[in-house]
């Protein structure tokens, strides 16, 4: 086991990796930017090292630096959180080249898993559903129609050469496609250069399902359950929960063992999460995250497993501690991410906090690094702390959580947490009724 | 109110847990917020305004640079060299004069040997890292005086 | 205000707790937050007397129970009744003169009809709480006027 | 299920059952004393009765005032706490009267065991092992001596109508006790006018184990596993854990039915525990807590059931939810009382808390009623807070429990926690070589 862990991040991430640490006998290394001074992952770390001003690209994103740090503090092992470095091969092989352990995945794996058709094409190999597309461009309205006829409607058609969503549209049926072929090919070309067109499947409502799995190096290969983060604003994950509500078990096993199956099929080694979108008994691969991540405690709560100190365990090369069949759920959990941002408009606000209270009671669990005269910074992500709650079933940890939300003092700057109040007492979020797009819709269609 | 009472004030605030604190008169006015919790408070005492002062305070403290001599500190994370290499002398000594752009020490970073170059003028007044040990961002390494 | 004034006056704030103060007077102000979280302040702001002196104040505040009328209160926790039982008139009314020792309601506790009695003389001015109502500890019945 | 609870007490407590009762959808009347105005459990609850002046004589354990409360609150039923009322049976009987449920035992089972010698026969009744003694006074040398053969050596020999640890001999072997007789019978009729003496079979180190047991209307009588409260100062319990460390599989079994049958036994319904003294391979009842206990919460954490909540569940005349072979203990969990006082002259430490942090991160739960700005009321009990850590095992929960100590910030008061902060890095607590005395004797052995 390693006897000194640098831990290249920030904030709650931070805190987290040490308290791993602390219960693993292992001393820690904190980096801190000159803005991070006094951060609590600096107070709570054995050593610390300033590794430069505050921008994060002269500082946590600074592979020299970090190296450095990790070498005048004598650390046998680096954890790269999430975020910042985590997933960036370059630095994963240079912590390997100066002899050190990268908590995480090879350089090889990022490199496979960080790029999308690579990432794509191991999922296929390993037999892992895909969006069916056209995996390719498109430019007669005839291949068009027989490419459609293969994938189904509704079908998304946009330009090959395009992005960010422009020159997108959702097609019904083979009558609609042919009507809106033309025109779509033609903004294309006025807009890319290209009259070429890509297809894919449309997903209307599809919720966003992803499992927790880790491999050691013997091979060992399990899933540690699934989570749902369906309740996403412009994509960024805003309510997670384990394990996923209202799933035909059926599916809910045959998604499980997907991700389990592409483990076993790289030879993936320490935690990951595949990522999938699910719609009806559907699933399709969407893509793998080699890191550990924001919304892990939800996993933790349900299966009692620690999942960083498990990651440190099989970055050190410790055999997988369990066999699938002891991982077991129990209970259900829900994690709010509370933003330092304003709830409606989303702009950010970091400042000081002049009053925090954190949360208690059973099944409350807060992870975060900020108390009462902390500093939100303005340099780095918004997220100043997560609460989960926890009980033996989802209607009672919703309750829990909003209980949660009536204790909690964050003042000083705005958060995240009128909105998240509101949609926890949305029937629809009750009922299981929402899907990715549901918090965007919902917003649209509040007044005012 | 002159400095000394302010900072009288200050201390006896500090001391009672006051969180904030404003005060205004005959167009002198103070306000205060202190921190909480384990954060080395950030304050800023603005100096009150000259012609309002009864007791009348006066003159601002130096420059606390200028008094102390001017720093030369570390640009990087590393280990700290006075010479280029083991049997070389060491760049500067105490007592040195030195250049704005002349090397002072090393910073070892990943294998690789980075010159520090001074940014001032001076006179090498204190050397404040031993050789072959880490440095931080940062970190003072030398202290000079105006030479 | 000097500096004196000021120093007691927060250590008077904190010895009654005082969560936040605020002050202004001839364009001096003076405003103070103690010890964070969610303390609704417990406090009480004594009225300023009448005079009002123009630098030094000095005098006193007038007790405030006298500027404010005596105030019978709820001695236990229970239902207020006006009068001994439905169908009989009430104790006392406003305007009704009342003398120490006289019975002014009924505070029902436990099936228990406990009379209140008045602990000052004085004229009704004021039923704070409606016949039949539950009422705290503490809570205020009755406010009377000097008689 | 009530639709009112009308909590009967303050702190920590209190603010546990508004969580409880939270979760279940019931609403909650909190009383509190003039002095408790800005107390938290005032604050959460959903409706509040100021009861009477800060004396807790005239306030919490005023039982008319407590009734009249729950009666303008048009409460259906009194959670009493623990303390203060709780184990009043003259309060339940008034609370019934009023036809309101109390949440707790029959008054009747509140008698039984409140009162030493009841309890005691109760528990013979149920074939429960009681301290081998004299069961009465015995005035001659050779009964004494008879005696003694049965009970066996070493035993403690005292006056029978002393009290308070007067005259009290810890006997090793017959020939002492014949030495002994005499002058033991003399200072007896000196101090207390009899020459009676009692015999009662002497510990030497014993540990305090208590079974958390549950009843309900229907006969239902489970143990919720066991806990360890050996580690106590002058009789006050200040670290507790569950499981009990380093017990024979065979003894903790016997020690669980032993409770289990004793509840059985005698009817009993809700939640209550049942303490014995533990030497070697033996076990002595001690006796019952017909209520919460304050060190409940390391039960819950290792076997994921709601105690205070099945305690509600309970006194509605729900039957129990699961069976005894659902009861299944996972992991490790240990408690700290962060009392307010000196930690080494154990004097009283009210004031304003002008400083508050509580620890974080997996496995920690904070049970509390005070947060920075918060009076620590010199009127009542000095529990601040509970930190309970869980893990999967006991030495990990040391571990994390020592970290959480390092996050904990308790300005403007003493507290009890730089005690517990030694003793839980003692190896006799790690080793489990510690006993009722423990602390008591080492805090004697301590230089200074």
């Amino acid at each position: 086991m390693f006897r000194k862990v640098l831990i290249a991040n920030r904030g709650e991430i931070a805190m987290r990796v040490v308290r791993a640490c602390r219960e693993l006998g292992i001393r820690t290394v904190a980096v801190y930017s000159e803005a991070d001074r006094h951060a609590l992952h600096v107070k709570f770390a054995d050593e610390s090292v300033c590794i430069g001003p505050p921008q994060a690209r002269l500082s946590y994103l600074n592979i020299p630096a970090v190296i450095s740090a990790a070498d005048i503090t004598r650390a046998d092992a680096v954890h790269p959180g999430y975020g910042f470095l985590a997933e960036n091969s370059t630095f994963a092989e240079a912590v390997n080249a100066h002899g050190m352990t990268f908590i995480g995945p090879s350089p090889e794996h990022l490199r496979q898993f960080g790029d999308k058709l690579s990432a794509k094409a191991a999922a296929r190999a390993a037999g892992l559903p895909l969006l069916p597309g056209s995996h390719g461009a498109v430019d007669s309205l005839d291949e068009c129609v027989e490419v459609a006829r293969l994938i189904g409607y509704p079908l998304m058609l946009k330009a090959a050469s395009g992005g960010g969503g422009k020159g997108m549209r959702v097609v019904e049926d083979e009558e609609t496609l042919r009507k809106v072929f033309a025109v779509t090919s033609a903004e294309a070309l006025a807009a890319f250069g290209s009259g070429a067109v890509f297809l894919e499947r449309f997903l209307r409502t599809p919720r966003h399902i992803e499992v927790q799995f880790a491999g050691d190096r013997f091979g060992a290969a399990v899933h540690v359950g699934e989570r749902d983060c369906s309740m996403q604003r412009r994509h960024q994950k805003i309510i997670e929960e384990a394990p996923a509500p209202g799933l035909a078990e059926d599916l809910r096993d045959r998604i499980r063992a997907a991700a389990a199956r592409l483990v076993a099929s790289t030879g993936y080694v320490t935690v990951g999460t595949c990522e999938f979108l699910v719609e009806g008994d559907e699933f399709f691969f969407l893509e793998v995250n080699p890191r550990i991540q924001v919304e892990h405690p939800v996993t933790e709560m349900v299966t009692g497993i620690d999942l960083v100190q498990l990651q440190i365990r099989l970055a050190a090369g410790e055999p997988m501690p369990f066999a699938q069949s002891e991982v077991r759920l129990r209970g259900h959990a829900i994690e709010l991410r509370v933003n330092a941002e304003d709830p409606w408009k989303f702009t950010p606000s970091p400042g000081r906090i002049t009053g925090y209270h954190a949360p208690g009671g059973p099944g409350i669990r807060v992870d975060s690094a900020v108390h009462e005269g902390a500093m939100v910074q303005p340099y780095y992500d918004s997220l100043v702390a997560k609460i989960i709650a926890y009980a033996p079933d989802r209607e009672s940890a919703i309750r829990k959580l909003l209980g949660a939300l009536d204790e909690v003092v964050v003042e000083g700057i705005r958060t995240s947490l009128p909105l998240q109040k509101l949609l926890l007492s949305d029937p629809a979020f009750s009922g299981v009724r929402f899907h990715t797009r549901y918090i965007d819709d919902w917003l649209k269609s509040r007044p005012g | 109110m002159d400095q000394k009472d302010v900072r009288s004030l200050l201390r006896l605030m500090k001391s009672q847990g006051v969180a904030e604190f404003s005060w205004k008169q005959d167009g002198a006015e103070m306000s205060v917020k202190f921190g909480g919790y384990a954060v080395a408070p950030v304050v800023v005492a603005a100096p009150p305004v000259g012609v309002a002062a009864p007791t009348a305070p006066s003159a601002a403290p130096a420059p606390k640079a200028a008094a102390e001599g001017r720093v030369i500190r570390s640009p990087i994370v590393g280990t700290f060299y006075r010479s280029p290499s083991p049997d070389q002398a060491a760049y500067v000594s105490v007592g040195d004069k030195v250049r704005k752009g002349q090397v002072v020490c090393i910073v070892e970073a990943m294998k690789l040997m980075n010159q520090v170059e001074s940014d001032v003028d001076g006179v090498v007044a204190e050397i404040l890292v031993d050789n072959s040990q880490p440095v931080q961002f940062g970190q003072e390494l030398f202290r000079l005086t105006p030479g």
